[in-house]
């Protein structure tokens, strides 16, 4: 008998295979698309090398989503697109059409619904984001409700084409970043500034000491013997608050109600369309938690947000402009300061001095 | 290898598992190395190792922890 | 039908245009005590001001070592629902293309075994779904399965493999990122369920130098379409752009190398000196195409900053002809990717990301561990300081 | 004559058209027994292929621990006129401007007291004369000084500082390289003289970036003349320029910034975007000039490769008004100087230059210890690793 | 008596007065010249504001020079410029004029004495360089003569303006690089390629153990008992021959006669004009000593030049015309060989990698 059971049970399986879900006219034209078009920040279209024309509607989605959200979207794609789409790299839903006439009928239709469509050309992408409350043990602020904060904000820029270039924006609730954060033009980073707390009873009971120590970017951690067992010690004076040795020994929480907060990055890019990719570089080094709102965060992101729709020429990555105007006038137009956090100081802190006596005044 | 060669195999890493639990995290990537350089005599290769892994997983035996990476552990 | 927690800071949220994660979690909650428990613990963490989960906790599927993430409340007898919470990770289809019919499934299964939410999808991948305890495992392990969605990875292991669009949708496409994806992603089975590396190893694919999966930042190997030859001009259609905006402004300036100009009114592209970059083709994609022989680069090593800092994806294979191997099916990468687990097997340790292992090695014996020769387009120039390290009398020699 | 030592190799590099040290060295060696043998040893190093000194050995000059290297043959039986073989260097005169009757006083004593070699010069910048003994010392020393001509540095000290031509025949010049460079040498003479430094420390001086006297890559502390306000146009010299070269392509298009544009037939620069590099004005300069409120940058550790790799300078000061302190004797720059070199006294280690003591600390800490302020010019880009030290709780807030 | 003599020792004097030796038109014009122009490569002519022209001959030096050739330009210099002259910063002689019709006569003069003028504008400056077997104990190989067989070579460039802008060369003879190797657009280095010889019995009496380690840049170096004396031991493993322990300890020689010679370096800059300054980087790892013409590296150092001139734009420095066209391009078209002797593998080498799919077939 339990070996019956065995035999049925199913693994190894891998994903599905993904032919099942290409609609007819992408597998009929599946390598032979011509060229797209963008028809408004909602739709674009790709035209086949047979002239064959792919309408694609997108629709933003906060990601986490209920059973009813999905299927209310295949609703939708059973209405007006065969029940074929698609979910971007970013979170977003694809409606794959192959009549044009439901175009219009499905925006209407996802608008009474209440959802948005947008996010195609030079808008506001959707943020890739994390986890945060919702569901992690290291997070150091909320994901989704600084996502919904900022995405409120900057709803226009989402649905209306009014950017230089894309911008993308990311969140992540810890420095393990599962969020695109280091590299995004616009990056939101869940961030402490306290040293863990150690907890030696559970430590020395839960703890690998050495994978601990290892853990530690800034060597701060070192063996301790409490009673005649092994703990660990952290060196405040070096630690930089980073949560890595909580993640790999749960007797380091380092989660602190009021000193976790929210760092603000820019200039990050991943495509090496034109310049290659780059980080995401720090410009304010820290905001406290402000649930539910996150007012000064989602402030903070919109004076970049604006000044680069302010100053960037047409295709202008938020890097680029920055580039082009240089930093010193970037911290000028928005405001915010320089400080010492904002020379870096880790591994490769030197390869990012300046080289040179260019400097603008 | 042996049937004989595999049991004695299997018994040693949950062995090892159940007397390092709670002083040390064996990765599987540990196991495999300790086990080879163990059971070399007995020509055990690496993919033998990793054979016995999953069986004794499949088995319920160990299951997998994790902790900033993954390890074996003793079912709760 | 009336809430069973007052949620005031998380209700602000329902507010404002962008559609609200606190509405989808009220929906599932509707049909889920466990949600309903989950908007309690999370609103609890928007007034203290930290999260309730406790560290980590083991969860899993019988077998297998990834594809469950263990969740446990911090204050289990106020919410009961979500004592245990944990998620499960499935691996999504090549491109994230789906139907109705079985996204329908989908959703009867998260309604039927967990919270009734989703992740679509994870920052890797994957399909997640919220709010099972472990005795909901099998059963939605096993229905997912039967349906054809297999687990995706989490823990030491190879995870879930991703792509853009590639040639579904994209005219952009060098290679078949779907095809490959999925391929390799069905080779390695094993090593996606049974953690057995030093850390996580991550694969994304994308169709071209654009990266619209981010490979380059987030994953391990990144594999981004190219071309070897060169790019194919239509100078009608050059025309037609130049009436249309300032080519010379917008693209022939911006090109990294300056390697395209004007000669009368046709476009003339010095193509030995171009970086396969995409901007003119992104900028007039009527008008030019990539060349023939089409292919991938391979960029290794990318990582979130812990432990020594952030990493970006770095030049290991400028070009593989990867539609020769398909017919092998994809013979040729299998091998060097098994070399390099290999060789990080050997080497690396505990927690060490194959990008810092070969930071502190150095690529040269990276190189020389999996069988690769050094070449120019590995390093953006070569080295300044002169301590080289001679291996004989014969070395370096002219 | 006949030659003492029979040189066929050296021989060779008499052909050729290019001025020849080897005649040099025979035109001293007619008057100097003392060159002849050295000619003899350097043949037998073209011989055997390696150099034929001893390692170091002591020289010097009564109550200076600078200012000479002592040189000692591995051969002094068969070359007795190198049994000792010093050089000793003589502080140069700011810009290296000398006339004839001084130069042939310092041939005199170069013939008298030494071999009747000189380098003109060194390549720190001081004088040098080759082939004096330790008996030579004092007087050679002393004849020097009467002319005015003091010892330059060596061993771990200031070492001589150097400048640029300057206001002396450069239009460029934004400052009086030659009068800072007189001044503070004669400042810091005891530091030059009697080494009491953890290593060398090197300054030099140029008046504008185009950095004459390669400061920014081998001196400790670079002084490159830059302006604060803007370039001055004159907008009918730029017409003239158009009329004889592509202004736009040479000129505009180079311009690291892209800051200057043609409205019209006039120039525009867009000056808050300039980084004062020098190239429009070096390419026409009779149309652009820098501007009115000019002063110098400071660049800080600059060093060749051992022990941790060549380095270059780094901005330290973007701007400094050195004309206004140049009436108070240049106090602050000497203030800011010593202090320097007391953070270096203190946290340095030996043989540990300064710009190898700020990558070990940190450049933030150095800056607190010298009292500067980190300003957004001295890095190329913000941090984008997030491993941020904050220091209390306020820190880092907005 | 004693104390008087003490009295009448002259010492901390600093150098001479500078403004003793400035023509009297110099003076006059101190800061207050106009613009320059470039006559030929042996002339220039700086113009005052008002009006004043200053012309400068410039003529070659091997730098290390006799008493005679001292002599020489005295003569040279009373005779046509008031005795005033100048060296300049990379060892070439400058004749300061006042009188336009002195020019061409002081050149004819100077060819005469067989002396070059030459070295102004876009051609090969004279080599910075250093001591070599002439007078340096840590050599690996001679400086004058390395030089003295590339300006040969070379020579036409240096008299005429052929090149499409300024070429710097520079020689070291060890890898403590006294020339300006690190940063010229050609670079000729001395290399060993042999880890040092110990000699225990002089070490334990001549050098200080601590700092011999420390002065290792790949930490090679370990403390060793020799009898009941300190003594080190290398690691030739992790040894880069770098010569560092030499300098610190004598009983450390590394010269070897069979594997000594020169390594070749490209690309380096120091002025900020346009690019900010860049270290010169690995072409050629090794090309044997062969004195006394050193024919392979002169002809290196020529097909670099060559290749250069044929390639670059007008005004394109080295590094400018490399990045322009790309490093591949550039070992493509002068022949030289790209192994692994290139890849970085020092301090910063991971920021050498490169990070992007930008690569050139
Ligand atoms: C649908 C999607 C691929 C997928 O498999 O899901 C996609 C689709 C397209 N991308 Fe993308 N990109 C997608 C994510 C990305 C990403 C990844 C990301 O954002 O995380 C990148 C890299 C971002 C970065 O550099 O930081 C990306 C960088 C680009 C670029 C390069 C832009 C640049 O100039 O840097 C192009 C070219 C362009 O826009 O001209 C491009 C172009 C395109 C085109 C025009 C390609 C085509 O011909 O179909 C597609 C529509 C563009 C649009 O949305 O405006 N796509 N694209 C992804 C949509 C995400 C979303 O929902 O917003
Ligand atoms: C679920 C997910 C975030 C999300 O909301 O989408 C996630 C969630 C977690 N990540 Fe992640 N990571 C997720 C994608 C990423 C990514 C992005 C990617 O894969 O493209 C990254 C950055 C890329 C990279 O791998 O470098 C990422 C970098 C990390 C790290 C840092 C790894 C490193 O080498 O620095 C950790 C720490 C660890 O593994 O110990 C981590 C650890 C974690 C853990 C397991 C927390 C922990 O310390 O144990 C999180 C579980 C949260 C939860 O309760 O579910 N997560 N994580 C993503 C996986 C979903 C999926 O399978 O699709
Ligand atoms: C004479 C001169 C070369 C020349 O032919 O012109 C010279 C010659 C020596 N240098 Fe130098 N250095 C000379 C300018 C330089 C320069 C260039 C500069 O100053 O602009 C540098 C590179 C810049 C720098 O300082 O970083 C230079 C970097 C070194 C180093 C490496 C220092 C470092 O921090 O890496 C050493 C090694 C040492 O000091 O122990 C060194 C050591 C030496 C010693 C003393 C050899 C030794 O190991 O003891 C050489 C004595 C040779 C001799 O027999 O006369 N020399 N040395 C230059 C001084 C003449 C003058 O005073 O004008
Ligand atoms: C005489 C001298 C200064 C001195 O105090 O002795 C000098 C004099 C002038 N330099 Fe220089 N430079 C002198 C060494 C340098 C150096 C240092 C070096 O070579 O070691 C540099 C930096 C080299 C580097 O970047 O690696 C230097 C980078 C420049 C530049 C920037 C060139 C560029 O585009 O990168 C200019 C501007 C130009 O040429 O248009 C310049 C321009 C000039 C001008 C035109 C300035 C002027 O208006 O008087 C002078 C005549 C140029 C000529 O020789 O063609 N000078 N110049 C030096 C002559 C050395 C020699 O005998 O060859
Ligand atoms: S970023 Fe950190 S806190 Fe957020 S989900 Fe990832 S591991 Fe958890
Ligand atoms: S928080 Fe980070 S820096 Fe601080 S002790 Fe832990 S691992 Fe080290
Ligand atoms: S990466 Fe290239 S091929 Fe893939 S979707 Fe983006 S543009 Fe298309
Ligand atoms: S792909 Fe990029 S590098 Fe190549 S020609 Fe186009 S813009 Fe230039
Ligand atoms: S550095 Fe500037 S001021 Fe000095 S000589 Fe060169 S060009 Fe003139
Ligand atoms: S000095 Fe340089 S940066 Fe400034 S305008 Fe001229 S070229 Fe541009
Ligand atoms: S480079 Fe080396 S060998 Fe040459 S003079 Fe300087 S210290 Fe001596
Ligand atoms: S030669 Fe250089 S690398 Fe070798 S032992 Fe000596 S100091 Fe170390």
């Amino acid at each position: 008998m339990p070996e019956e059971v065995k035999k049925k049970r199913i693994t190894d399986v891998g994903p599905h295979d993904y032919h099942d879900y290409l609609s007819p006219m992408i597998k009929k034209n599946y390598g032979k698309w011509a060229y797209h078009e963008i028809l408004d920040p909602g739709t674009m279209v790709h035209i086949a090398e047979n002239g064959d024309k792919l309408y694609t509607v997108r629709m933003g989605s906060p990601r986490l989503v209920s059973s009813s959200f999905v299927r209310d979207i295949c609703d939708m794609a059973d209405k007006y697109c065969g029940g074929y789409l698609r979910f971007t790299t970013r979170n977003n839903v694809e409606f794959l059409l192959e009549d044009e006439k439901n175009v219009e009928p499905l925006k209407k239709d996802l608008d009474k619904l209440g959802y948005n469509v947008g996010g195609i050309g030079n808008i506001v992408a959707n943020i890739v984001h994390t986890q945060g409350w919702v569901h992690c043990h290291t997070s150091a602020s909320d994901a989704s409700g600084v996502v919904k904060s900022v995405m409120d904000e900057l709803y226009e820029y989402f649905v209306e084409e009014k950017l230089p270039s894309k911008v993308r924006i990311a969140f992540a609730c810890c420095l393990n970043m599962c969020g695109s954060v280091a590299s995004s033009d616009i990056a939101i980073l869940g961030t402490h500034r306290k040293p863990p707390k150690i907890n030696h009873e559970r430590l020395v009971n839960l703890c690998e000491v050495p994978s601990t120590i290892a853990a530690c970017p800034t060597n701060s951690i070192r063996p301790e013997m409490v009673g005649d067992k092994k703990s660990v010690r952290v060196n405040e004076e070096t630690c930089v608050f980073c949560g890595s040795c909580y993640t790999v020994c749960p007797a380091m929480p380092i989660a602190d109600a009021e000193n976790d907060g929210l760092s603000i990055w820019v200039g990050g890019k991943v495509s090496n369309a034109r310049t290659k990719p780059t980080f995401s570089k720090l410009v304010v080094p820290f905001i406290p938690n402000e649930p539910p709102r996150w007012g000064k965060a989602v402030q903070a992101v919109k004076t970049i947000l604006e000044a680069y729709k302010k100053g960037a020429e047409p295709g202008e990555r938020v890097i680029e402009w920055i580039e082009r105007i240089g930093w010193s006038r970037f911290f000028k137009i928005t405001g915010f300061e320089f400080t010492k956090y904002h020379v870096d100081d880790f591994r490769l802190a030197e390869a990012t001095m300046n080289y040179s006596s260019h400097a603008r005044f | 290898m042996t049937d004989e060669t595999k049991k004695k195999l299997e018994d040693k890493i949950i062995g090892l598992v159940k007397e390092y639990a709670g002083k040390k995290r064996f990765k599987p990537i540990d196991i495999v190395k300790e086990m080879e350089k163990e059971f070399a005599a007995e020509g055990v290769s690496k993919e033998d190792i990793k054979g016995a892994l999953k069986e004794i997983m499949d088995d319920g035996k160990l299951v997998y922890g994790y902790a900033g990476g993954s390890f074996l552990a003793l079912p709760e | 039908m009336g809430k069973k927690h007052e949620t005031p800071l998380l209700d602000e949220l329902k507010k404002g245009k962008w559609i609200s994660f606190v509405k989808e979690m009220e929906r599932a909650a509707e049909k889920s005590e466990r949600t309903e428990d989950l908007l309690g613990q999370v609103e609890e963490s928007y007034r203290d001001k930290i999260t309730h989960w406790k560290h980590g906790g083991m969860a899993g599927v019988k077998g297998y070592g990834a594809g469950m993430v263990g969740r446990f409340s911090e204050f289990p007898e106020k919410y009961p629902g979500v004592k245990e919470c944990h998620s499960i990770r499935l691996n999504q289809t090549s491109g994230f293309f789906y139907n109705s019919d079985v996204l329908r499934k989908l959703a009867d299964i998260a309604d039927q075994h967990a919270g009734g939410l989703f992740n679509f999808h994870g920052s890797t991948g994957d399909i997640q779904i919220l709010g099972l305890t472990q005795a909901d495992a099998e059963d939605l392990f096993q229905k997912s399965a039967e349906l054809g969605f297999d687990l995706g990875g989490s823990g030491s292991d190879l995870r879930t493999p991703s792509c853009c669009v590639g040639p579904a949708r994209c005219e952009f496409a060098n290679y078949d990122t779907l095809q490959i994806c999925y391929d390799l992603t069905h080779a390695f089975q094993d090593e996606l369920h049974r953690p057995s590396f030093n850390y996580k190893f991550k694969m994304k694919f994308s169709g071209c130098a654009n990266d619209c999966v981010a490979a380059a930042s987030r994953s391990d190997l990144a594999f981004i379409g190219t071309w070897q030859d060169n790019i194919k001009i239509n100078q009608n259609e050059v025309k037609n752009y130049v009436k249309k905006f300032n080519v010379q402004k917008y693209v022939l300036d911006k090109c990294p190398t300056k390697c395209m100009w004007f000669e009368g009114e046709n476009l003339v592209i010095d193509d030995s000196n171009c970086v396969k970059c995409m901007h003119c083709i992104n900028e007039m994609p009527r008008a030019l195409k990539s060349g023939d022989q089409k292919g991938l680069s391979i960029l290794i090593g990318a990582k979130a900053p812990l432990v020594t800092g952030p990493r970006m994806g770095m030049m290991l294979i400028p070009f593989y002809d990867v539609h020769e191997d398909s017919k092998n099916d994809y013979e040729w990468l299998k091998g060097l990717i098994s070399n390099m687990w290999e060789f990080w097997d050997e080497y690396g340790v505990s927690r060490e990301r194959i990008g810092e292992l070969i930071a502190r090695v150095g690529l040269v014996t990276f190189l020389e561990g999996i069988g690769l020769e050094p070449t120019i387009d590995m390093v953006k120039e070569p080295r300044s300081n002169p301590f080289i390290k001679f291996e004989d009398e014969e070395a370096g020699a002219e």
